[in-house]
């Protein structure tokens, strides 16, 4: 039981990897790749909490063997000028190489803390009616040429990050399904549209849209109203306009159309 | 433990110039005065004792090249500085800093100007980084203030510019800040999308 | 009035032994560190004498009835007690306890020490796994700060270590990091190349 929780000792796919391979005296010609999945696998068995970005860490470097194992298999690129043929293991090799350097030195930086926390400080004792003066900061100075307009340039960079940050496949979830009642949306009104010019500029109907994410919804709108048969398009030469006819006499409401 | 640790209160600290090492860092390190009692206690040595070696400390603190040192008060002793080193320290306190306003502090000034009132958590849900620092240095400029308290668990300060800010930038009121526009915003979404696009492209 | 003050600053100190006073008085009473500009401003002297002037007294606190220290960080001077007075200090007085910093807020401080300015990315890909939680712990204990903002797209936050890292880990300046030593980097590498069974040409 002692052992199991020693795992979580582990600080990351480095930490374990140096571990692995120090125990298991490997032959990176012969990585026991199974060993090693089978080793990472218990690791994360043994964790307590089921993080999953934890275990994303760990499955990549699982990954990145089993890449270099295959890479060790492929026969050399005779095309590949010898010398410039790079050992697929040596960017790992660096990479730990790396790693144990920092281990080793934040080691000898606990070292020093443990000499430095002895040295005692004292709080300052600047007498009241000195402290109470404020050398008054200069506006003028601090703000520099700071202008609203700049604010506004940085307050818009730091908002532009915040939307980086938000993942990219849950943050595309939210879009799709903000799109699904847009989409729903545009096609009743092509439909709207169609019962009321019958023959239609497709070039026309797409300036009329006011950014790129109408275009292509009515774009997909149109697309969906083709496949139901409510539409036919004609084109007569490449690069010419596309006339919509709409071909219907009602218009149909929108929980009918299943979009996927 | 905390038995050893009180029998080590009765080992005698024998050298005397250790024992002056000792008062000195404890005087230092307390700030305020402290009994003979307990100094003796911490130094292992009798009152009687302790005490010349303090009074002689006084004497060689009075060299012309000490700043520092130790007053006598009804049996306590206190360290602070020579009533002549009041004009050093004026003038320290004095000396005029460089104030600058860092990314930091520009960034979490435009988070607080657009979104007051907020409390620093959202800030640093924006930011994602701590920004104790930044909030306390622009309250420091007085460029913002605190506005109340948000009616949630733990009452969290609400920050918001100041008047001082309004009339820096010359403006009579929020309203006048520089719109965010909505398709900006939709802009951005789009933009880094396409990043997002490009390195997978890649 | 503001100029006045100005000129007083000028004045400067003629006595080598009262500006030792001086600084000495200073140190004492401001507790925390100070810059060598500012200090060099109130005394009225050049940073290059009054560097010259501190150096020499910090060689004097090491005599053994002294029982504090000036140190040096990052071109500013601070005055605390020496190492040796702590068993005697806590036993007079309650020693505030230190962040005890893990094996991970370790490995990424010292990560960030060496390759200071760095953003989060790169400190991940070298120790393999995220650290927002480090970044963030170290940022709270005031180990690191934000120096800026990389240049590259989506502008990440650019870390490095603080004052209060120096005087944590006793150290002057960057400068004074512990350093891999050429041999030990060559034994890193027989170490590793050992593990792998193989020779490389790094």
């Amino acid at each position: 039981m002692p052992i199991q929780y020693k795992l979580e000792s582990f600080e990351g796919p480095l930490d374990l990897l140096l571990h692995l391979i120090e125990k298991n005296k490997i032959n990176i010609y012969d990585i026991p790749i199974v060993l090693i999945t089978e080793q990472y696998m218990e690791y994360i068995h043994d964790l307590k909490e089921k993080d999953l970005d934890i275990m994303s860490d760990f499955l990549v470097m699982a990954a990145t063997l089993l890449k270099i194992k295959s890479k060790m298999l492929l026969p050399a690129d005779p095309k590949e000028d010898s010398e410039e043929a790079v050992d697929p293991r040596q960017e790992l090799v660096e990479r730990l190489l790396e790693y144990k350097m920092f281990k080793y030195i934040s080691c000898e930086l606990k070292d020093k803390q443990f000499g430095a926390a002895k040295l005692m400080f004292k709080e300052s004792t600047i007498p009241d009616e000195i402290s109470q003066y404020r050398e008054p900061v200069d506006m003028k100075e601090l703000l520099n040429d700071l202008t609203l307009q700049k604010l506004h340039v940085i307050f818009e960079s730091v908002i532009k990050k915040q939307v980086d940050k938000i993942d990219p496949i849950r943050s595309k979830f939210g879009r799709i399904e903000r799109e699904d009642i847009n989409l729903s949306q545009k096609i009743m009104d092509i439909q709207n549209y169609g019962i009321q010019y019958r023959k239609f500029s497709f070039r026309k109907l797409l300036e009329a849209q006011c950014d790129k994410m109408e275009v292509i919804v009515t774009f997909l709108g149109i697309l969906e109203l083709i496949k139901m048969g409510r539409i036919l398009i004609q084109q007569d030469d490449l690069f010419d306009d596309i006339i919509i006819d709409y071909l219907a006499e009602d218009i149909i409401p929108v929980e009918q159309f299943s979009i996927e | 433990m905390e038995n050893e640790m009180n029998n080590e209160f009765i080992s005698p600290i024998e050298n005397i110039e250790n024992l002056e090492a000792v008062i000195e860092a404890i005087l230092f390190t307390m700030g305020e005065a402290v009994e003979l009692e307990r100094l003796a206690a911490a130094a292992g040595h009798d009152e009687d004792t302790v005490r010349r070696i303090i009074r002689s400390m006084m004497d060689q603190y009075q060299a012309e090249n000490r700043g520092i040192q130790i007053i006598e008060l009804d049996n306590s002793f206190q360290m602070c500085t020579k009533a002549t080193m009041y004009e050093s320290i004026i003038k320290i306190t004095h000396v005029p800093k460089k104030h600058v306003l860092t990314d930091v502090l520009l960034e979490t000034l435009s988070i607080i100007a657009y979104k007051q009132p907020i409390t620093r958590i959202a800030i640093e849900a924006i930011r994602g980084v701590q920004c104790d620092h930044a909030v306390n240095k622009l309250v420091e400029y007085n460029l913002i203030t605190e506005l109340g308290r948000l009616d949630a668990p733990g009452r969290p300060i609400l920050f918001g510019t100041t008047e001082e800010f309004l009339r820096n930038f010359g403006i009579k009121s929020l309203d006048e800040l520089p719109i965010v526009k909505p398709e900006k915003l939709e802009d951005f979404k789009l933009e880094v999308e396409e990043e997002l696009q490009l390195e997978l492209d890649i």
